[in-house]
């Protein structure tokens, strides 16, 4: 079975690889392009450890196919920090302790940043269910939709 | 004397039912020690794999702590970890 | 909220943690992040059947696959003699374990491993595992604790004979032991009750649900030395059960651990890491195995099913005369519930001079049960916690002011024997009772439940080096898998001790040939236990620090003394010096006799034990049976937060946990004894939507035998919720659910059995 | 090994020619939230994936002849942001933005959540009370059919081989007509409705109802279109005895299982409680228009 070439953007730079036509975009990126920041906790798309931006949506990478990222912008966690500088929600998520495993973090980050991209006044309900599809197991949650509401409040500020 | 409390299963098998007894020891090995003499076998039943609480604090791996003429001494199974 | 601010420049501050950055920027090399030049893949078959006798494996066709490089059955692990070995922490049945990892001469549950394979693709090693033929003679199988026991149900172990009953049973059966635990004398105490109230409780089986799934690479060289690179919760318990597993000796096998995604007591054993060895050994090339999700619910770490009976007496102005519970544990495939564990903690928080505990440990066609989090103590506090709400309404007492009343102290006869020393469960419901939720006004189909829990804590084996570098930054080397921020703690407690900036410590965590043996990162023993041994390295480096600044000034090393992170003079007797930094220390150590570093090696000692009390109020959609979590609390007695952010995540963490309990999680077994239920997506783990914000409360009474005062406190806060949401639901409804998860189907069936609340009272 | 192909082919026609050539070894591929799932878990191996996407018609919204067109692959998230479409059927945006998480709304289509055929899918039941057809096009040319039609069993459907839904449309609503959907699941998302209940109401200017649909999920083999619970609406005010009845009619058409995720017992009596809410809020959408 002849493996597919794919051309693609991710994180702002232009990318190829070679992939199985099954090959879920989640695999690509970590096994064909060392990106393993996006995390696999279940291949079903129930916990959003593998959350990406595709062409600007935000999705589960472990239900896309690689092949499905030709010719389209991918945005990983990878690329969230400019250069040395963290975004704020990596930030908040640091300072708030937000984190206890941080094998969720990624996801969470990404979907934030989604969240906040839109709307910078989220209310409290609708950060948790927009996070709805991130599982954390070891936060509870709370320490997670402070450091949200902390970075959207900063960001307010500055904008 | 320090006061012992057998665990009931060991109290039964081994000390024919006698759930408290009185031992002259100045560390849990001598403890261990005095035991078996007086109910054979006990020294190995509960060398391994049960932790004690002397005076409350419970050790998990017991060997030359320290037992005072009122110590009271439990025996109790390992705690495992979560 | 301590005193922590004005006798500490570390403890109890917030600062960043230090793995944090690689955490949230995607950096951080988690279990399946790790890759090896030549690696193979590898995968695992699993039994279809929850109960079949393997009559043969045929793995020629697999091995034809092309890129198929190794097959392994249970014929390539040695076969190992029952009984218990004293290995690391504790006794372990490697039979048993052996078994669990690769099945042997019988499948005992729905996704027991039976053959595993490495190949050079994951699509060919799927092929491989597609065309493994296994000869199964599908044997009848029992799932329910309750039908485990009966005496015709069918036999896991022909060699299994209930321990701890006389006489010796003649025969076998699913009962591993029977356990008791007494206190006083239970007939006088219910002799002296006034009111008495029992009832049955029962729980179903949960998993841990970390995120990540089990993960291991593994190299085995020409020499026979190994390297495996996993996630868990101790790199030296993998190194010792691969060890046994494998018949190989410790030195062979080098395990470094990755950063662990999540555990709560399921990464305490091993499943993948020493199949990737066999296969390893067996193909001559690095393999690679990373569970997928479903192998992570129908193999690995469940904790137990549980049946509990209580029944409680007191009198009537409220003191509880005689406690009684029979627990009955179900284990999975072998043995080694933590139902003892369950018989000790249930009555625990409580001054009860009667007491007894019955416990029996039972095997069905499940897989077998790990610890989680406080094991065994969740399902005896939801009966007892329960029970207790009972008995505050039928004495017309305030639930929390029954506790109070009844609350263990220092000196009390704790209710499995020992006398407590330093510990804080009144000073826990004092505070519940005086916390605003606890007086805030509830609307319809609303209601308040408390409960309270403990947890012993441990502290066990533990290594700790702190290394000075040559520019006076400090590295701790810390032997435990950091599962929640526990290498800020550390680099908190080196500053603290060295009296140097946080900033300029930097922990890591070794692989086990880098430092000393510790036990697992679990039992909530890490911060307590792997502090004390920093702190004890830490005293050791100031020591040689004096030493050295000695040598610079040609005095007395006496008459040096470290403050402030510095090396003074002890008093102008000794002469006038200007101090010596610890950098001044490091940048002349050439001179002054080399590098300078501590370490410390201990068997933790003084432990002090943990408690909780939790309010919960819910919400009941009466025509749904829905229930809604409003709002929570959670009281612990931490001892003293080290990083109290940490502290409050992990009773947030906890309490979330046991509210899934409670709710919504759990194994769902079909008729033929598969489980239905193997994903995220029908295991429900509470999602962000679900929950209000966790309020925490924490109670400082400080452990005087832990240089900072630390108690553990990951597992006391999953103990109190399964029966304060319990509780909840009751005062919401006047429905009392006795099983749990109190699912929308089951709490609708309870309220309708019950024909509406009104109806009822 | 099997090997498996992967076409995106730009045109409807394209799509028909390749997945009629494959006769059912082809599976189209739109959000793919079912589709690869089933595919990981190996409970399908599709010879070909026909990619969808790149075909205009599958991702357009459109209005026409007073309602909407809306492509088969068009993402719930994207719907979701089309306010004159959530204005005019708020209850099928609703359920369609119900399905999964933040991230399947990035991804999940109504084509795929209807052809995938779950007796479950949250958006069927409520396009179906809102009266929507969709377009199918095939090796026979394009025809248009009722939502109500496409399931026929868990998991089947009555699409020919080759064939597969284009778009969906959404008629012009009707005055004072109000439609909602409600479903049940155990915890606030991301999991299967155990029940789901789609209610579409017009009322006459005196609030009398004229004409109602109400379609019901998970409750039986195939998503419901319940006239007898409509009938129980149909010439009344609405009023507390209508909603009973329609509420014992929901639950009277209900045939469901025992799973994992409910029971007989209580799928029956959730969805009456269901449907009754949904009219509630479907009448109270149809005061206001």
């Amino acid at each position: 079975m002849a493996k597919r070439h794919v051309t693609t953007t991710v994180n702002g730079e232009p990318r190829e690889f070679l992939c199985e036509v099954d090959q879920t975009l989640l695999d690509a990126l970590r096994d064909e392009l060392g990106l393993t920041g996006s995390k696999e906790g279940c291949g079903s798309g129930d916990c959003g450890a593998c959350s990406v931006m595709l062409d600007g949506r935000l999705v589960c990478a472990c239900l896309a196919l690689a092949v499905e990222a030709e010719g389209r912008e991918v945005e990983t966690i990878e690329g969230m920090a400019e250069g040395e500088r963290l975004h704020p929600l990596q930030r908040t998520f640091l300072e708030e302790a937000a984190l206890q495993c941080g094998i969720c973090t990624p996801g969470f980050l990404v979907a934030a940043k989604a969240l906040l991209d839109r709307d910078l006044d989220p209310s409290e309900t609708e950060i948790r269910y927009w996070l709805a599809g991130n599982l954390c197991r070891c936060t509870g949650y709370d320490k997670i939709v402070r450091a949200v509401q902390k970075a959207a409040a900063e960001m307010r500020a500055e904008a | 004397m320090a006061k012992v409390v057998l665990p009931n299963e060991v109290a039964r098998e081994l000390a024919g039912g006698l759930k408290e007894v009185e031992v002259e020891a100045e560390n849990y090995r001598q403890l261990l020690k005095a035991l078996d003499s007086r109910f054979p076998g006990m020294g190995d039943r509960l060398r391994d794999g049960v932790a004690v609480a002397i005076d409350g604090e419970i050790f998990q791996e017991p060997f030359l702590e320290l037992i005072r003429e009122d110590s009271e001494v439990f025996f109790l199974p390992q705690i495992e970890a979560g | 909220m301590s005193d922590s601010a004005s006798r500490f420049k570390w403890v109890g501050t917030r600062p960043v943690r230090p793995d944090g950055l690689d955490k949230v920027t995607g950096r951080a090399n988690f279990g399946a992040d790790f890759t090896m030049p030549g690696m193979l893949v590898g995968r695992i078959v699993r039994s279809p059947h929850a109960h079949a006798r393997i009559a043969g494996i045929d793995a020629s066709a697999a091995l034809a696959v092309p890129g198929v490089k190794a097959v392994v059955t249970a014929e390539d692990f040695p076969e190992i003699p029952d009984g218990e070995l004293m290995v690391g922490e504790g006794p372990m049945n490697f039979r048993d374990l052996s078994c669990n990892v690769m099945a042997r001469d019988k499948a005992l549950y729905d996704g027991h491993a039976v053959a595993a394979v490495a190949a050079t693709s994951r699509a060919a090693a799927e092929e491989a595992v597609d065309r493994i033929r296994v000869d199964y003679e599908v044997l009848p199988h029992v799932v329910d604790v309750l039908e485990a026991m009966e005496p015709d149900a069918p036999l896991l172990h022909e060699t299994m004979f209930t321990e701890g009953v006389e006489p010796k049973p003649e025969r076998p059966s699913n009962v591993a032991s029977r356990c008791e635990f007494t206190l006083g004398d239970l007939d006088s105490g219910f002799a002296a009750a006034d009111v008495v109230v029992e009832g049955e409780y029962v729980t179903e089986a949960v998993h841990q649900g970390y995120i990540e799934p089990h993960a291991a690479v593994a190299s085995v060289g020409e020499d026979g030395q190994c390297t495996v690179w996993c996630s868990s919760q101790g790199q030296f318990m993998v190194r010792a059960y691969c060890a046994k597993l494998l018949g190989m000796e410790n030195s062979q096998i080098r395990v470094t651990p990755s950063e662990i995604g999540g555990g709560f007591g399921g990464k305490t054993t091993i499943y993948v890491e020493p199949v990737a060895l066999a296969l390893s050994r067996k193909a001559g090339r690095p393999v690679k195995i990373v569970m997928d999700r479903d192998e992570v619910f129908r193999a690995t770490g469940p904790t137990s099913s549980a049946h509990v009976k209580v029944r409680v007496g007191a009198t009537r102005d409220g003191k509880i005369t005689a406690g009684d519970a029979e627990l009955r544990f179900q284990a999975g495939a072998f043995s080694g519930s933590h139902v003892q564990l369950g018989c000790m903690c249930g009555f625990a928080p409580y001054d009860i001079d009667n007491v007894r505990t019955v416990g029996y440990d039972v095997v069905v066609n499940r897989p077998k049960c790990a610890a989680y989090r406080a094991p065994g103590a969740p399902m005896a506090a939801f009966g007892v916690e329960s029970a207790l709400d009972d008995l505050a309404e039928k004495l017309g007492m305030d639930p929390l002011e029954l506790r109070l009343a009844n609350a263990a102290r220092e000196g009390t006869k704790a209710a499995y024997g020992p006398k407590f020393r330093e510990i804080g469960y009144a000073e826990t419901v004092e505070a519940a009772l005086s916390h605003e939720h606890y007086r805030a006004k509830l609307g319809p189909n609303q209601g308040r439940g408390v409960a309270s829990g403990f947890w012993f804590n441990i502290g066990g084996q533990t290594s700790a080096a702190l290394h000075i570098n040559e520019d006076g930054t400090a590295v701790v080397v810390d032997p435990n898998p950091d599962i929640g921020g526990s290498r800020a703690s550390m680099a908190i407690m080196a500053a603290e001790v060295l009296g140097i900036d946080y900033d300029r410590v930097r922990p890591i965590v070794p692989d086990t040939s880098s430092v000393p043996y510790s036990d697992m990162t679990g039992g909530s023993r890490v911060t307590f236990s792997v502090g004390m041994a920093v702190v004890e390295a830490g005293q050791k480096v100031i020591e040689e620090l004096r030493n050295r600044a000695a040598k610079i000034w040609d005095v007395d090393p006496d008459g040096v003394v470290w403050e402030n992170g510095e090396a003074r003079p002890a008093s102008s007797n000794v002469g006038e010096f200007e101090p010596l930094s610890l950098t001044a220390l490091a940048e002349s150590s050439a001179k002054t006799g080399g590098p300078i570093s501590g370490q410390a090696t201990i068997n933790a000692r003084g432990v002090g034990p943990g408690f909780g009390t939790h309010v919960c109020d819910v919400e009941v959609d009466p025509e749904t049976g829905g229930v809604t979590v409003l709002r929570y609390t959670a009281v612990q007695d931490v001892g003293r937060a080290i990083h109290p952010s940490y502290v409050e995540g992990q009773l947030q963490g906890g309490a979330v946990q046991g509210i899934g309990w409670a709710l919504n999680e759990e194994y769902v077994y079909s008729e033929a004894g598969t489980l239905e239920n193997p994903g995220f997506l029908d295991y429900r783990v509470p999602v962000a939507s679900d929950l209000p914000m966790i309020d925490t409360v924490l109670v400082e009474v400080p452990n005087p035998r832990h240089p900072y005062g630390v108690r553990g406190v990951g597992e006391v806060p999953i103990v109190p919720p399964l029966a304060a949401v319990a509780n909840a639901i009751y005062h919401a409804c006047g429905t009392r659910m006795n099983h749990l998860p109190a699912s929308p189907p089951r709490l609708l069936a309870a309220l309708d059995a019950a024909k509406l609340p009104e109806a009822a009272d | 090994m099997r090997s498996v192909r992967y076409e995106a082919p730009a045109t409807v026609e394209e799509a028909v020619a390749l997945l009629s050539d494959a006769g059912g070894e082809a599976k189209p591929l739109a959000g793919g939230t079912d589709l690869i799932v089933q595919m990981r878990a190996r409970m399908i191996s599709p010879g070909v994936i026909v990619d969808v996407k790149n075909i205009p018609d599958l991702l357009e919204v459109r209005a026409q002849d007073g309602g909407f067109r809306v492509g088969a692959a068009v993402p719930g998230a994207v719907l979701g942001e089309n306010e004159a479409v959530v204005a005019m059927w708020p209850g099928v945006v609703e359920a369609f933005e119900l399905i999964g998480s933040t991230q399947i709304q990035g991804r999940a289509s109504l084509g795929g959540n209807l052809c995938n055929a779950s007796p479950a899918a949250d958006s069927t039941p409520a396009m179906i009370a809102a009266g929507v057809t969709c377009e199918i096009a095939g090796p026979g040319g394009r025809r248009e059919a009722p939502v109500e039609d496409i399931v026929t069993s868990p998991g089947k459907t009555s699409l020919g081989n080759g064939e597969f839904v284009v778009s969906f449309y959404l008629p012009p609503r009707p005055a004072r007509t109000g439609d909602a959907y409600l479903r049940f699941i155990p915890r606030t998302e991301m999991d299967i409705a155990v029940v789901g209940a789609g209610v579409c109401v017009t009322l006459d200017e005196g609030g009398t109802c004229t004409a109602a649909r109400v379609g019901l999920g998970a409750v039986a083999p195939t998503p419901l279109l319940v006239a007898e619970a409509a009938d129980a609406l149909v010439g009344t005010r609405l009023d507390d005895d209508a909603m009973a009845n329609l509420a014992a009619a929901a639950s009277a058409a209900c045939n469901p299982i025992d799973d994992k995720r409910g029971t007989i017992t209580y799928r029956t009596k959730v969805a009456g409680v269901l449907a009754r809410r949904a009219a509630g809020i479907a009448s109270e959408r149809a005061r206001s228009n």
